[in-house]
């Protein structure tokens, strides 16, 4: 289905109801940072389950995708680092759910791949380490690197600072993260922000993610973490 | 026997035919030559976006004052719209190649009846480079050439092999010319729409690809009201 | 040598001095748009030769780095089009150049590669044409990909429209094009920009190229091109 | 026998030597524990920008007001200078595995004498995840490790072989630990300068990597004046 020009602005329930149980989501942040916390309230309060969930970290137990996984609606975890959320850990100890821990940079990079319709890259990172366990190995000019496969999701849910009604997006502070480049790899892409404009205010060179990236906006409903967003 | 029609009637009927392929919404980049005129046709109640490959997403006309930091991939000015977006050459291709436009609108010296496309260089004449044009048919959601039925020596382009090197293989999805609008359905390619005054033995007399009919035929839309 | 904090500001004469003959090169610019019209009006003017030139396209016969061919001082050219430059198409017809032609997205991603400390990737982009011969292909899910390696550079001249002092850049319209990109893959990198402000003055999340990418920064000097910078 | 000093003195001892290390303009990058108060002793004159991979490039130190919006990879808030740039994490980590920053500056759980480091897991304990570190390690030009000599079992951290899961594989340039700076030269490792009250046989009573002894060795960095 074609995304529209003017986006839909929905309520972070409705907007999760594209969610269903089995699917695989990227969730934008950087520990607390621009976490799309609205849109995770939603589905921890939905009844959706077994998600894999691609996000660089899990933040906290209680704390944005972090509660996801806690709340048991989680069955994969992609990710570069767990160390926050205890209950990632002592579920992935107990093996009730999968994990796969990627490092960062290789992390983000599969997923412009997957958005930017390459096949896979080759990074000198990991080399060496368990990082290339699993993974075929290319010699490049005498020196070896590991190839990295790209990386998709049927929804990514993200969080910007601002949107136009035609979707363009723009960050503020190092909410940024993982957030620009996730907007380019769900088959679904929800942005959460915390105000829309009309088009025509955002300045066209100021634009990070093209609006013809995003299928939905939905303005900001957590207060709670309203000043960590 | 094909109609003779002058070529600003060729080119113009052309681009109002693939001028109404589009919904609102839709992702449209436009090649040089032909594909250019395509925005001056798209109907009433649709606004389709506009990209560029060299940056620009949600293009507007030409703009009164020329200024030329505002350019199309064709090096003319451009005007942007309103919700329009600048990205870079990186981004816009990551946008191309990862299949976030909809449809493409090139030009072509050759189509194949395996959907094979060459549009880029006739060896013996000076190499142009093929642009970006390799990028676009292998990302773009759908392909649509948009060429005269017979090159200006009145052979076929819509062949059996393409003979001049490839721009990309089984990469088109629709050809329109001044005669006719062919798709490849199920890797086929089929006959659906013939312009008036048209048959599909003329047709056939200047097309040396295999093709099959459309349970359908209908009259080349666009064409009613010339 | 370490790039430093302040960035030199050097008049584009000054500024392409650290370009040898036989260097290999990058410079931006699309068609007219966002092309260092001054350094290379200075490297025209200089008497370096031998150069290996990559840039998307080599603009027009007198225009940018089109003169730069025409004048007999590039010995190879590495482009997507060149189409536009007469000069370019005829130097190589009679064998005194040499020419790699790449596909455009490929061209771009190979420099990004360079940039970022890529071995290379694998694009879907020229499967079946001639821009897969002599390279490697690789099957990756059943598909078909060209791997394609990484291209930098020893000098990077780009176009930008405002620098501050830390070299931080921001760009104008579509003279942004492979600007950004060639910043990241050039062991030296000089930005010719419309006007240098004070350190603070470019909000930080607009920053499009960080600071600590550039050498060297030049005042553009060419008005005849003014209007098209 | 190693001279006992109390956790404080060994943190910032280890910080106030690494801060020695840059030069103005540097491009710096800490991770967290001690690497983070690396930054409380740049010596004046020297202004270096602060890298964090979550985006930041020119950090400052931590505001008086806590903004969330703007963290550093350990989560704490930082200020932004003057001249600073916000990117992605994808041009974030670009920058780093492009060898466009100067210095990182990591802690350890063990160093080997072929470079080798392991920092980011013991197996039996939680694994926390690599987070960023691979591509540190692997993409900056100068890998500075921040740790104390022994750990706190008293067992060596700089030794022959990681037993633990590698972040890199030569990738260390310099370790600076409480009692010594030691350096890799030609893929050997060098012990440079040692505290007071340090001697070469007290020091390889703690560390199983074998090491060599450079022509000269002085008094480790920053010492004489604590």
């Amino acid at each position: 289905m074609a995304k529209k020009r003017i986006k839909p602005v929905l309520t972070a329930k409705d907007a999760v109801k594209c969610i269903s149980s089995g699917a695989t989501i990227m969730v934008g942040g950087f520990n607390y940072g621009g976490i799309p916390y609205s849109l995770i309230k939603a589905l921890v309060e939905s009844e959706v389950n077994d998600l894999t969930l691609i996000s660089n970290d899990t933040a906290y137990e209680d704390v944005g995708q972090g509660s996801l996984v806690k709340n048991g609606q989680v069955k994969k975890v992609i990710a570069s680092h767990i160390g926050l959320n205890r209950a990632t850990q002592n579920l992935y100890n107990e093996h009730k759910i999968d994990l796969e821990l990627i490092p960062q940079g290789t992390f983000v990079e599969k997923i412009r791949a997957g958005g930017f319709g390459l096949g896979g890259f080759l990074t000198p990172t990991g080399i060496g380490t368990e990082a290339q366990n699993g993974k075929q190995l290319i010699d490049v000019g005498g020196r070896e690197y590991i190839l990295e496969l790209p990386m998709v999701a049927d929804v990514s849910l993200i969080r910007a600072y601002k949107a136009d009604q035609n979707g363009n997006l723009i960050y503020f502070g190092t909410n940024r993260n993982f957030n620009p480049t996730m907007a380019t790899a769900g088959k679904i892409v929800i942005a959460e922000v915390d105000d829309i404009v009309v088009s025509g205010e955002i300045n066209p060179n100021d634009v990070v993610t093209p609006g013809i990236l995003i299928d939905y906006l939905v303005l900001k409903e957590d207060t709670y973490y309203a000043s960590r967003t | 026997m094909l109609p003779v029609l002058d070529e600003e009637k060729v080119r113009n009927r052309i681009a109002k035919r693939i001028a109404l392929e589009f919904d609102d919404g839709d992702v449209v980049n436009l090649g040089i030559g032909i594909p250019t005129l395509v925005s001056d046709y798209i109907p009433t109640g649709i606004e389709v976006v506009f990209q560029t490959e060299n940056g620009v997403v949600g293009a507007g006309p030409k703009p009164e004052v020329d200024d030329w930091r505002f350019i199309g991939a064709g090096g003319r000015c451009l005007t942007l719209l309103p919700g329009s977006a600048l990205v870079s050459s990186e981004v816009s291709f990551g946008l191309i190649r990862g299949g976030h436009i909809d449809y493409t609108v090139l030009g072509a010296l050759q189509v194949d009846e395996k959907a094979n496309l060459a549009s880029w260089w006739i060896p013996g004449k000076l190499i142009p480079g093929m642009g970006g044009s390799m990028d676009l048919v292998t990302g773009v959601k759908n392909v649509i050439i948009a060429t005269s039925h017979v090159n200006k020596k009145g052979e076929a382009k819509i062949v059996k092999d393409c003979s001049f090197p490839l721009t990309g293989v089984g990469v088109v999805s629709m050809i329109v010319t001044e005669y006719a609008v062919m798709r490849f359905i199920e890797s086929k390619l089929v006959l659906s729409e013939l312009a008036p005054g048209v048959t599909v033995e003329d047709l056939r007399g200047s097309t040396t690809a295999e093709f099959e009919i459309a349970k359908e035929i209908i009259i080349m839309k666009g064409c009613e009201d010339e």
